[in-house]
């Protein structure tokens, strides 16, 4: 079997041009000489670390800087903690989120209808945590889509991610007993330019007029038409990003969004993953963390300010713990 | 009457689109005018600019493009011309790909037209574009003769005199980052101000504004935010200095559409909603409630 | 397997654990360490940018090649891409020739810029007004509590933001100085916004910390795309 | 570059105001409706602002920052001043790598790109967990620490800015109580949570002002251009 030239291409049928690329590249056989190169880099970028000698900032630690670490080793301890114990199988709750029970219904009104649901997962590249979640709560849109044998359309604007959800989406229609009616053209790649996605889009939104319209994701100035164009030809819309310009929007023109950290908390709680419940909860004690010391230290400063300074001390400790040092 | 309002609610989007260009293209045409009046958060910079000696050092950055001009270009050109104004030394820089145009578009606008004498090295200098997003603040941090090697012509920054003062980022006596987006002030604060301890000022567009806020007072000495902050920094800078009366009311000018734009806005919403509320509130369409 | 995932996430730990700990300790090699991956990184990030092009070139050569629908229109993108390359790459009309700054007015290379790039790119962020306007006519309803008070805190920015503004409420007497509109919108700024925001940033550094977290310590690998 | 190929400044101003015009007409067309115009538009700004910041990487950080120190005469036809430095053969390796991340390009040995990729997101890992911790976390709890009564300098009971710090520490704490997930939110804990649903939803009101303030802006910066194209039209 010919291996398609770029599976990037959603259309992958090989042309003369990239299988002459494709041909000349195994006769220099290439793959070897990458296997060696590969080697070369990692010796290189351990090299520089064996380099001492650079006169540079003399000092070994940044004593300013103690507070910061042992915060740092609060935090991360504490993700870290919840994260191996979820793996080991602790059972953590997450608590319900308005946006996802609203999911399941919002595809059964598609079926209903007779029409698509559409899904997209932001128009950034793998990079960024957003699209990963976005793809996560996609497994769960899928599966329920495949339960209810509805249609599922996602365009995407990067290649990576395109080749992620094809995956997820096929695993979801596995595990769902209906791998018959999975099938690749439901996910595909459409173009990374932010307009040129959105172009195609709306077409899409205003032709096909999906009965629901999922947004989950990091989405930009886009938000705005996408969300409008939707609610113009009436489709139930659920949203959610951690772009905070772009929640006015969703809010005002979807009928559920998930706001901020509820997009990863949400990520979690339908995949029900252990290494993503762990760290959820491990956030939460961060927020906890924070939380407290807001209080404790208001608390102090409204003493202190109300008796004329008798907690000062107190406060500059505590402020202290706080600072964030210059280098 | 009710089901006229009702229908209200769906009227075509182009009648719409039709009004909102009107609600800029006439105020225009009719040279509209508002008065500005400089909020604390903005007179902030222009105090901090007016406070420092003369040949203090200061970073201003151009990282945005040409989407955001009418917002972000006013903001430039006033800063630069305040603090040349002032007898400062002024460094330009951007890490936004689009930027360097825009820097050129002030250079011509600013320096040429209003302080034609001034030498490039030794009072000003334009030290260009470098790919690497926060990377390059984080290592203009370290060194910056490492992050801007060269000057936008291409000159050695070793080989510059005003450079020779400039180290590490921690030199500069004030960074104003004028921006658009990723990267751009959120990042100069992060990677710049907070580890340096240089004071750092920030003009955003208006979209951006709001995300700045919790930086603050604490880690923003102030924020120009949208056509209005860059409309209240000119007023400051024209109240101080009637002479730029004639070059510096770029942003002062753009106002009026603005206002009347804001207006029309704030009509649709109100009406809409009238004609949603004559139509009658529609229940939520799902059951599950927030 | 192991070029595929392992080789990639020890590149990445070992980035990630020398940047972590050159926040705590300037000496070498972290200090050092730490500046030059800050520098690997622009370059690269340079590099990304000819990745993107290549992937584009591919595309619509594709496109070309197969003669698909709108093929055309996949003329205008190769053809728009290799005038502006060129231009800029062999910096023609430069009056500063090879030295001169590649953005010198006057070179074939500014003039692309600011015939072509500037107003497309201008004009597209400038639609969005008629879509927020249309929005604002069609989606903004208040329908509950919350979206009420999001309307009410937009039309009081609306109006803070100008000259109406003050216009409006300038007949109050001084002793009610807070409610007028400029003062509320003040206030809605840097109290009600400053509170919001800032426990969106609190929840969201806590997500970027912990994913970058997982990242770091080679648990979360999905950036890979697909094992 | 011979000067033949020079453009003259009146020539370039007027090829930036009617290419400009025009395409800015053909963007708004998409308006009225999707059209071939549009569709031309939309595909040359694809192809031109790919290959502009392949340029400015090239000349802005490849050039002066890649092949100037790593072999500085090479770079000598266009940046003579950093000629006669020192050549820094460590330059090698973000070479090496940025090789990698284009073998992406070629399906046979795009698995290298990965290594490429293992370095920008192990940099990105690494600021981002420093810089999110310092400035989103530890500076923001900070200052939130703050008193809840405060007075004027003259001693006397300051309410207005005693009921602001109130409304700030409140609307931090009751925002964090909604983004708590591990607690059902139900009696008190419910009731803070709504009203951290209250703050937020106002904060997303005045960033919806301000966007609308931010697109109104860009609209009037292309009208004046347009405005500026036909009254060259006329003089």
């Amino acid at each position: 079997m010919v291996r398609p030239p770029y599976p990037d291409f959603h259309d992958s049928a090989p042309t003369r041009f990239t299988r002459f690329l494709d041909i000349l590249i195994r006769f220099a056989s290439l793959r070897r000489l990458s296997v060696s190169a590969v080697l070369t880099g990692v010796l290189l970028l351990a090299a520089p670390a064996a380099v001492f000698a650079q006169s540079g900032d003399p000092r070994w630690f940044i004593e300013d800087r103690a507070n910061l670490l042992v915060i740092m080793l609060l935090t991360c301890g504490a993700i870290l903690f919840y994260t191996i114990r979820a793996t080991r199988g602790a059972d953590y709750f997450v608590r319900k989120i308005a946006g996802i029970s609203a999911i399941e219904e919002a595809v059964g009104r598609a079926t209903e209808m007779g029409k698509p649901v559409l899904f997209i997962p932001g128009i950034q590249d793998l990079d960024n945590v957003q699209t990963v979640a976005g793809i996560t709560i996609l497994a769960s849109v899928a599966r329920k889509v495949a339960e209810y044998e509805t249609q599922l359309n996602v365009p995407t604007s990067r290649s990576l991610v395109m080749t992620t959800a094809r995956e997820t989406v096929k695993e979801a229609f596995l595990s769902a007993g209906r791998p018959d009616l999975y099938n690749d053209s439901m996910v595909y790649y459409v173009t990374d330019e932010q307009f040129g996605f959105v172009a195609y889009a709306d077409g899409f939104i205003v032709r096909q007029r999906p009965a629901t319209c999922i947004y989950m994701g990091a989405f930009f100035a886009e938000s705005l038409i996408l969300a409008e164009t939707g609610n113009s030809v009436g489709a139930i819309q659920i949203a959610g990003t951690a772009q905070p310009t772009q929640l006015p929007f969703f809010v005002a023109a979807c009928d559920y969004t998930l706001i901020g950290e509820e997009l990863f908390a949400a990520s979690a709680y339908l995949s029900q993953e252990p290494k993503l419940l762990g760290s959820l909860r491990g956030q939460d004690f961060g927020k906890a963390f924070a939380m407290l010391f807001i209080l404790i230290g208001t608390a102090v400063a409204t003493i202190s300010v109300a008796t004329g300074g008798s907690l000062s001390g107190l406060m500059d400790t505590l402020n202290h713990w706080f600072h964030v040092a210059a280098g | 009457m009710a089901s006229g309002l009702a229908k209200l609610g769906n009227l075509d989007r182009r009648i719409i689109y039709l009004l909102i260009a009107l609600a800029v293209v006439i105020p225009l045409l009719l040279k509209l005018v508002f008065p500005s009046i400089t909020t604390p958060i903005v007179q902030n910079i222009f105090d901090e600019v007016e406070a420092l000696p003369p040949r203090s050092k200061v970073l201003l950055t151009a990282d945005y493009g040409p989407s955001t001009v009418p917002e972000n270009q006013p903001m430039l050109e006033a800063v630069a011309r305040h603090c040349l104004h002032k007898g400062l030394r002024l460094y330009v820089a951007t890490i936004w790909a689009t930027g360097p145009p825009m820097i050129e578009n002030m250079s011509e606008n600013v320096i040429q037209r209003d302080f034609p004498d001034i030498v490039q090295g030794t009072e000003w200098v334009n030290l260009g574009y470098k790919a690497g997003n926060q990377g390059v603040i984080n290592s203009a941090y370290s060194d910056f003769h490492n992050a801007f090697p060269t000057d936008a012509r291409g000159n050695a920054v070793g080989s510059i005199p005003m450079m020779a003062e400039i180290k590490r980022l921690e030199d500069f006596d004030l960074i104003v980052a004028i921006g658009s987006g990723f990267p751009g002030v959120k990042e100069w604060i992060q990677f710049g101000g907070d580890p340096s301890g240089v004071p750092v000022a920030g003009g955003v567009t208006a979209v951006e504004a709001p995300l700045l806020y919790p930086y603050y007072p604490g880690q923003l000495l102030g924020l120009m935010g949208g056509l209005q902050g860059a409309a209240e920094y000119e007023a400051a800078l024209v109240t101080a200095y009637p002479q730029f009366e004639e070059t510096s009311t770029q942003a002062i000018q753009n106002m009026g559409p603005q206002t009347v734009a804001h207006l029309l806005i704030i009509t649709f919403i109100l009406v809409g909603n009238i004609a949603y509320f004559a139509a009658g509130r529609e229940k939520p369409r799902l059951g599950v409630n927030r | 397997m192991f070029f595929r995932i392992w080789l990639p996430v020890i590149v990445t730990s070992i980035v990630g654990i020398v940047l972590v700990t050159a926040l705590y300790v300037p000496h070498d090699p972290f200090g050092k360490l730490n500046g030059d991956f800050s520098e690997y990184f622009n370059i690269i990030a340079a590099f990304a940018f000819i990745l993107g092009a290549g992937n584009l070139f591919k595309i619509h050569l594709d496109k070309i090649y197969r003669k698909t629908k709108g093929w055309l229109f996949s003329v205008v993108t190769v053809a728009g891409f290799l005038i502006t390359l060129v231009a800029g790459l062999l910096k023609l009309g430069n009056t500063g020739g090879w030295e001169g700054d590649v953005v010198q007015p006057g070179s074939w290379f500014a003039i692309a810029y600011d015939s072509m790039f500037t107003p497309l790119q201008a004009t597209m962020f400038s639609i969005l007004a008629f879509f927020v306007a249309s929005a604002s006519y069609r989606a903004f309803r208040a329908k509950n509590t919350e979206a009420t008070l999001l309307l009410a805190a937009a039309l009081i920015i609306l109006l803070g933001r100008t000259f109406v503004g003050y216009w409006m409420t300038a007949w109050m007497p001084d002793s009610l100085e807070f409610l007028t509109i400029p003062a509320l919108s003040n206030w809605i700024m840097s109290v009600v916004n400053q509170a919001g925001q800032r426990a969106i940033l609190i929840g969201i550094g806590l997500g970027v910390i912990s994913t970058s977290l997982k990242v770091i310590l080679g648990i979360e690998r999905s950036y890979l795309g697909g094992e | 570059m011979a000067p033949e190929l020079v453009f003259s400044p009146e020539l370039s101003r007027q090829l930036e105001l009617w290419v400009g015009a025009f395409l800015t007409l053909m963007i708004f067309s998409f308006l009225y409706k999707d059209n071939p115009f549009y569709k031309f538009a939309e595909h040359l700004f694809v192809g031109v602002s790919a290959a502009y910041w392949m340029v400015q990487g090239f000349w802005g950080t490849l050039m002066p920052n890649l092949f100037g120190k790593l072999y500085p005469p090479m770079v000598r036809f266009a940046i003579p001043q950093v000629a006669d430095q020192p050549p820094d053969p460590y330059k090698l390796i973000p070479l090496v790598f940025g090789i990698f991340l284009l073998m992406r390009l070629i399906p046979p040995v795009a698995v290298t790109a990965r290594l490429a990729m293992g370095l920008v997101i192990g940099f990105a890992a690494g600021t981002n967990l420093t810089r999110y911790l310092q400035s989103d976390f530890v500076a923001q709890i900070d200052h939130t620490m703050m008193p809840m009564v405060a007075f004027h300098p003259d001693g006397s009971f300051a309410l207005g800015a005693s009921f602001n710090n109130l409304v700030l520490v409140t609307g931090v704490l009751a925002g964090l109580i909604y983004f708590f997930f591990s607690a059902e939110h139900k009696g008190l804990f419910g009731k803070a949570s709504r009203y951290g649903i209250w703050v937020l939803m106002v904060a997303f009101g005045a960033a919806f002002g301000y966007t609308v303030m931010a697109r109104i802006s860009l609209l009037t910066g292309r009208m004046s251009f347009l405005g500026e194209w036909i009254r060259s039209i006329f003089s």
